[in-house]
């Protein structure tokens, strides 16, 4: 019993420091690649001067971050301050708990899950982890004292408010269709047909608002640079920033992951181990990300929201109609 | 009082006003070249054309040429003047040469500013132009003939306003030459005005040749301290260095010129010699290190001997704050009275002249330019106060006459009578005029009392040679409308200005305006006067120093020895001083034997309030901050690439703070604003004279007339007295007034020389001299028989010299 | 939400062109495959230190001091740069040179000042002082960046081959007295009566 | 005392400090937070209790949007700040009656159950099983909810409705 305990113990620990080794190493280099692509995009080089083809980039700049001096403006809020990046990251970090990156692993006649924790209301913790990650932003932006900071806070509050209902209302077919909320579940209901084909309108609204969520270009309003300076993050220095900084890039990850979780089929693929397609349909998630950022300008704020509560949230709902619909019927 | 219109402004100036000067007072500048306000119109340039649209006249005229009229409605901006001046300039432009770029006058040339306003930008003139060698004219001024564009300004005023004839114009039509008919130094002190008169570069001014433009200069106004006139300088400095002295304009003082003395003098502040640092005991020391020692040793000896033990030497040339501080210490420590020159008998001549002066007879210089007679007695201008000859001969020029009654040959450059009375005559002579002046019927308006001293005075005047031409001399100054006298303050005796005093009171009665003029030995004799540096003789302190009451003497920016004639009497005595504090800016005799030296700031730096000889308050301002020039410190190459908090060589203070710093213990330097009204007893503006008595109507003591020449009348006396160059002791430093000082020499009349067996240009070696003395004898029958003039130099054995005069009186 | 701006400031725009959603697409599609293209093609960006970009003759970078056709130093030490410079950079003495001629016994140029504007090649009235398309010379310690006249005088004339202030100047220097500088009469004789 | 139970305490310790703090704050926004941490406490307790979906709707309805609107709110408003000053007593009685009140019912409904075990067993309410109960036996509570929200959704649009086609309208 109590050995049974440690064992479970022993391989939860080892499956969370593998996923937060992943996940960080991940974002270190999601930043590279970001640069790179982006580069490329604009028909510049990137960053090229650290290492070989710049892969030593993400070293130098964390080297840079954490040695850099630490400033808390005047008049800060001092403790919600310092507390709002380590939401951000850790909300994000999260998340990652109950996505299912292959199926069980049979070791030595025991069935290890390969999922941190197959919650049954996975899709739900996500959801409350996301609705979280909002006080980092809000908070941030608000006790830096900062007009620009309060303005890029309130924003983001705002947009993340209005995103989470469409994203969750998209992903309301996909559930009636796997009829669970686990993750897990999810991914074995796609075992013949990924969802993208099924519910291609939940795909692309789940796609939009997830890209909202995450603050990213086109709807990166909360950090608009050429309004507010940074934003929320504006007073944020040394490796608060990086804080920050690490909460946005895992979360793409997470996105990416969820993104095939829900839609792409998850770890499923030909030939090549369950791990590796997750992996390569979270980089694939992530390209075309990049690739949005490097096309399309940022939208107007009365733009953002009319097109969530406008278009997004309606065409949701009618999904979700035509869906129960078409599962009567069926 | 016409009104006239220039520019749709009207203006109301006086009659004779001349258009362009009527425009300057709207602040509008017609262009001009040949025109200057000293000068007056000639009208030989054409460029001052402007439209005359209303009035008498109609057309376009030349400015300086048309007098100012009622209902004149003048365009400047006139196109058909506009067109005109733009083409003469370009006339005048035609053989200019190609070299601003190497030429001194860029940066501030007329010719430059005309050329760019008049609208001619580019030459289209393509012959060959024509050219003109140039002639060495001297060390002042550098000549370069192909520049000029015969505005006739420099012969103009080198001839008829100076007086001097060496330099003029020759040739006709493009071969206008103006220069000396053999090329060498020129002749007239005033020679360095051509640099700031010539609207182009034909004269620039050689010592700063190359050295800098004008916009890269720091300027600042300052006066001239090398004379008592005080003539308003603006001088121009760079890196560190002062390199230019231009005139500024003063309507009181000097007019548009100055003298080339004052002009090129400064070259005393940054000479290698210059003490830069200080010294105990020739040891350098730091500043702090000899201000603490000589604050502690002073009040060692104090403590010792009492305040009577410490006496205090001014200067002349010192500013009034160092003066004032210097009196002010005298009164809070008990130390002994300042005494401000070494030179007793100058002393006495100028407390009797300032107390002769009141409210009423003073007047300035500029005045006597108005004066229709001008009797000078005793005073050399040319060689004490150079400007004021310059006055003359503009008083001469306008049909004054100039008297002179000297015992030396004196040189104006102007016709004048010259009556040759031996130094010890000057009293009676100045009796005789009086006599002269009173004699046919004027005694009336005396009451009983003057009536009685008159006859006193008629009685006991001796009678002496020039007798009879004094008194036709004295009897024409009662018909005289604006009669000016002018007397020195070195040659003549105590009794002489007050004298002039009462000759001036009694003319005054009968003309229209009169005034007395002394000039005096330095440039701030009169501030030493006001704080009562007359009272204190230099003789009873040295004579204290001998018997070893004063143990310690602190000097503030004199040579004693350039002043005290016996030379070797006063190093004995400044030998048995315990302490000798010496505050100097220049290297001299007396810096050498100082126990503890403090460096002292030139007026460049420290700037100072004047008093000239009338009174006037002037405010020179610092121009730099001091140290040593670049140009030392990088050996004439680059500046060196050392970076340090100080300037080197800026460890020199003004005088008066380290005179503070004895008087409060501290060394940060108190207001002496007011001080300085203490010391004038009223807030005075810069500019304006200080308040003099108003005029007694006493008569003044006159006891001494009749004691006649002291020792033999057949004797021979030695008077020293000031030369234009060489004998200012600031301006003795500059290398350039050094090559145009003359051979040191005697000048005697021919009688007397013939009687020592003397022949002109004769050597005479002074025994006994050191450094060796070597004089050369001048003969000039202007001169007053039995008199030896030699001009007053440092550097020279004067006590072997008065040792050698006096031999030979004895034979 | 969206609101005309011409109506609030009162005045009439043309109202805004209706998009149809297939024009919209049209739009988003060519945006995407603009991105997508350019990821193909080689980059523009010109690296530095190991690519070194041959600058045209006449761009403005470190200044020198040319001699003249005969070898003499141009610079007669006008001030003219120095007075005309912005940040000023130039500092000179001027002294009289060998003959007669006016040069600078030091000039000293402050390239951690200089802004490269030109202005004193544009001033200089004997072609002296001239700009380069040498655009390398940072230094590291600052004093470095600050040239004298030893490192700024080159051995050629520059852009200006064949001027010689000295020959047009009229003033008369070691060689070439008054009147025989171009264009010049021979000096007048001052003492002829002829008209 | 078994892990699950010392957790329960723990957590509700938790909770009813959070809750006694942001009662409690006079600084809005920390007070916001502090009710965050409360309805965190609150959640676990449900997940603890077998209850996860209630967890997890806990957490995204109150904490995740209630509150971040809440914050959102004040962060708008300019709060003049005040001394750091207890509630008046006034203020208070109020409150305590009322809460004492409730302690007083609570005590008496359990007054029975308070030595025995708690009746309540360990189950798990999992999502499917929890929406089929509440849309099959409580469907008409359900349908009269939605009405009411349906009402209150057209009511809001018919308030912020604009009222001319022309008016001016602050753009945010």
């Amino acid at each position: 019993m109590v050995l049974d305990w440690l064992l479970g113990m022993i391989v939860l620990l080892v499956k969370l420091g593998l996923i937060l080794g992943a996940l960080l190493f991940g974002a270190a280099y999601l930043v590279w690649a970001e640069r790179k692509f982006l580069a490329r995009l604009q028909i510049r080089l990137g960053p090229n001067r650290a290492g070989k083809f710049g892969l030593l980039q993400p070293i130098a700049d964390a080297m840079k971050m954490l040695t850099k001096e630490d400033l808390v403006p005047d008049g800060a809020d001092t403790f919600v301050f310092k507390l709002a990046p380590v939401v951000v990251a850790v909300t994000a970090m999260l998340m990652f708990a109950v996505v299912p990156v292959a199926p069980d692993l049979v070791l030595f006649g025991r069935s290890i899950p390969m999922v941190i924790a197959d919650l049954n209301v996975g899709l739900l913790f996500i959801f409350a982890l996301s609705s979280l990650g909002v006080y980092g932003v809000a908070l941030g932006g608000w006790a830096s004292n900062s007009k620009f900071a309060l303005l890029g806070g309130i924003r983001g509050a705002a947009q993340m408010i209005s995103y989470e209902l469409a994203l969750g209302l998209s992903l309301v077919p996909v559930v009636m269709l796997a009829g669970s909320m686990s993750l897990t579940e999810i991914v074995a209901a796609q075992e013949r047909v990924p969802f993208i084909i099924l519910q291609p309108i939940s795909f692309a609204i789940f796609v939009i608002s997830a890209m909202a969520e995450s603050k990213r270009i086109p709807f990166d309003l909360p950090e608009a640079e050429n309004e507010l300076g940074a934003g929320f993050h504006t007073e944020y220095s040394g490796m608060r920033f990086g804080l920050f900084f690490i909460g946005e890039y895992v979360h793409i990850q997470v996105l990416g992951a969820l993104t095939a979780v829900f839609f792409l089929g998850g770890w499923r693929g030909p030939l090549l181990p369950p791990v590796i397609w997750l992996v390569l349909k979270i980089i694939f998630v992530a390209l075309i990300m990049i690739w949005i950022r490097g096309t399309l300008p940022r939208l107007r704020y009365d733009q953002l929201m009319a097109l969530g509560w406008k278009v997004l949230i309606p065409a949701a709902l009618v999904n979700i109609v035509l869906t129960g619909v078409l599962i009567l019927l069926v | 009082m016409p009104t006239l219109t220039i520019d749709n402004r009207p203006v109301t100036v006086p009659d004779g006003t001349k258009v362009i000067t009527a425009a300057e007072q709207l602040g509008i500048m017609i262009p001009r070249f040949c025109y200057h306000p000293a000068l007056g119109s000639v009208g030989a340039c054409r460029v001052c054309a402007v439209g005359f649209k209303e009035g008498p006249i109609k057309g376009v005229e030349m400015s300086c040429m048309v007098d100012a009229q009622e209902g004149m409605v003048v365009a400047t901006d006139d196109p058909d003047a506009v067109d005109l001046r733009k083409h003469v300039i370009e006339l005048l432009m035609l053989h200019h040469p190609h070299d601003c770029p190497v030429c001194d006058e860029g940066g501030h040339c007329l010719l430059q500013d005309m050329t760019i306003s008049g609208g001619h930008g580019r030459r289209r003139y393509a012959g060959a132009k024509r050219t003109h060698l140039d002639q060495d004219l001297g060390p002042l001024v550098q000549h370069e003939m192909n520049r000029c564009i015969q505005c006739y300004r420099c012969s103009r005023f080198y001839q008829q306003f100076c007086g001097y004839r060496d330099l003029g114009v020759t040739g006709i039509g493009t071969r206008v030459y103006f220069g000396r008919s053999e090329p060498g130094t020129l002749e007239s002190p005033f020679s360095g005005n051509l640099t700031d008169i010539c609207p182009t570069g034909v004269y620039t001014d050689k010592p700063s040749r190359f050295y800098g433009r004008r916009w890269d200069y720091e300027r600042a106004p300052s006066v001239c301290i090398h004379c008592s006139l005080g003539c308003s300088l603006t001088v121009s400095a760079r890196y560190r260095k002062a390199v230019r002295h231009e005139a500024r304009f003063n309507a009181q003082v000097n007019g548009h010129f100055i003298c080339d003395r004052g002009r090129y003098a400064y070259a005393y502040a940054s000479q290698p010699e210059r003490p830069r640092d200080a010294l105990i005991a020739g040891r350098p020391a730091t500043l702090a290190q000899a201000a603490t020692q000589m604050s502690e040793r002073l009040a060692a000896i104090e403590k010792g001997t009492g305040p009577d033990g410490i006496a205090l030497m001014g200067s002349a040339r010192s500013s009034l704050e160092t003066q004032a501080l210097l009196a002010r210490l005298h009164s809070e420590k008990g130390w002994r009275t300042p005494c401000f020159s070494a030179d007793d008998a100058a002393t006495r001549v100028v407390s009797s002249a300032l107390n002769t002066l009141n409210a009423t007879n003073t007047i300035a210089l500029t005045e006597i330019e108005g004066a229709d007679t001008v009797l000078l007695v005793g005073a050399d201008p040319i060689g004490e106060a150079p400007m004021l000859a310059l006055a003359l001969r503009q008083a001469q020029r306008d049909g004054s006459r100039i008297i002179t009654v000297d015992p030396r040959p004196v040189t104006l450059p102007c016709a004048h009578d010259h009556i040759a009375v031996s130094g010890d005559d000057l009293a009676t002579a100045v009796a005789h005029l009086i006599i002269g002046a009173l004699e046919p019927s004027r005694e009336i308006a005396l009451d009983a009392d003057q009536q009685d001293r008159f006859k006193t005075l008629k009685q006991e005047t001796r009678d002496i040679p020039a007798a009879a031409e004094l008194r036709a001399i004295g009897h024409a100054l009662t018909t005289a409308w604006r009669p000016a006298f002018v007397c020195g303050t070195t040659v003549p005796d105590p009794d002489v200005p007050p004298l002039m005093g009462l000759l001036q009171a009694l003319v005054q009665t009968s003309c229209m305006w009169s005034g007395l003029f002394f000039p005096l030995p330095g440039a701030n004799t009169f501030g030493a006067h006001c704080l009562g540096g007359s009272d204190a003789l230099f003789e009873p302190l040295l004579a204290a120093v001998e018997a070893g009451q004063v143990k310690a003497l602190v000097v503030v920016e004199n040579d004693l020895f350039s002043e005290y004639p016996d030379q070797q009497r006063l190093a004995a005595a400044l030998e048995s001083l315990e302490l000798l504090v010496v505050m100097d800016c220049v290297p001299s005799a007396i810096t050498a034997r100082a126990d503890i030296f403090l460096p002292t700031q030139t007026i460049y730096e420290a700037g100072g309030h004047y008093l000239n000889n009338e009174g006037r308050l002037q405010v020179a301002t610092p121009v730099i901050a001091g140290g040593l020039s670049i140009m030392d410190t990088g050996g004439g190459n680059h500046p060196p690439r050392e970076f340090r908090e100080d300037i080197p060589g800026g460890t020199p203070r003004p005088a008066w703070q380290y005179v503070a710093g004895l008087a409060t213990g501290e060394t940060d330097p108190p207001d002496v604003k007011p001080l300085l009204d203490e010391a004038l007893t009223a807030g005075v503006a810069d500019g304006e004279r200080v308040s003099l008595p108003s005029a007694s109507r006493e008569w003044p003591s006159i006891e001494r007339i009749g004691a006649g020449p002291e020792g033999d009348a057949g004797g021979l006396t030695l008077i020293e007295s000031a030369a234009t160059f060489g004998s200012e002791p600031l301006a003795a430093f500059s290398t350039v007034l050094a090559e145009l000082t003359p051979l040191f020499g005697v000048t005697v009349h021919s009688e007397t020389a013939q009687r020592l067996g003397w022949r002109a240009g004769d050597r005479i070696v002074i025994p006994d001299s050191a450094p060796a003395l070597e004089v050369v004898v001048t003969l000039d029958d202007r001169a007053a028989p039995g008199v030896l003039l030699v001009p007053r130099r440092i550097g020279i054995d004067r006590t072997a010299l008065r040792r050698y005069m006096a031999h030979l009186l004895a034979e | 939400m969206t609101q005309d701006p011409s109506q609030l400031k009162g005045k009439s725009l043309p109202p805004p062109r209706e998009t149809s959603g297939a024009e919209a697409l049209k739009a988003l599609v060519t945006g995407f495959a603009t991105t997508l293209k350019h990821l193909g093609r080689r980059p523009i960006t010109e690296q530095y230190p190991e690519e070194k970009r041959e600058l045209p003759a006449r761009s403005r970078a470190r200044i020198i001091l040319t001699r003249d056709p005969d070898g003499a130093e141009r610079c007669v030490a006008c001030y003219l740069c120095s007075a005309v410079c912005p940040v000023s950079c130039i500092s000179m003495q001027s002294i009289e040179g060998q003959g007669g001629r006016r040069m600078a016994a030091w000039f000293r140029i402050n390239f951690g000042r200089c802004i490269y504007c030109g202005l004193c090649e544009e001033a200089c009235p004997t072609s002296a002082i001239q700009l380069t398309p040498d655009y390398e010379h940072c230094q590291r310690a600052i004093l470095k960046s600050v040239y004298e006249k030893e490192d700024l005088l080159v051995d050629h004339c520059g852009k200006d081959p064949d001027y010689n202030f000295y020959r047009h100047a009229g003033v008369a220097t070691e060689g070439l007295d008054k009147g025989r500088h171009e264009k010049e009469a021979p000096p007048v004789n001052v003492r002829s009566n002829m008209p | 005392m078994t892990v699950y139970s010392l957790l329960f305490y723990l957590l509700s310790l938790l909770t009813l400090a959070a809750t006694a703090m942001a009662v409690t704050r006079r600084h809005m926004v920390h007070a916001v937070l502090y009710l965050v941490l409360s309805f965190f406490g609150t959640a676990l307790l449900f997940y603890l209790l077998g209850a996860p979906l209630l967890a997890a709707l806990e957490v995204i309805i109150y904490a995740g949007a209630i509150m971040v609107l809440f914050l959102f709110i004040i962060m708008m408003i300019r709060v003049e700040k005040e001394d750091d000053r207890f509630f008046p007593f006034l203020q208070w009685w109020p409150a305590l009656l009322i809460s004492g009140g409730f302690l007083a019912g609570l005590l008496a409904l359990s007054r029975e159950d308070l030595v025995r075990q708690p009746g309540m067993t360990v189950a798990q309410a999992l999502p499917q099983v929890f929406g089929i109960h509440l849309f099959r036996d409580h469907w008409l509570a359900i349908e009269i909810a939605s009405l009411l929200l349906l009402i209150a959704l057209v009511g809001v649009l018919h308030l912020s409705r604009r009222r001319r086609a022309d008016a001016i309208e602050e753009a945010p």
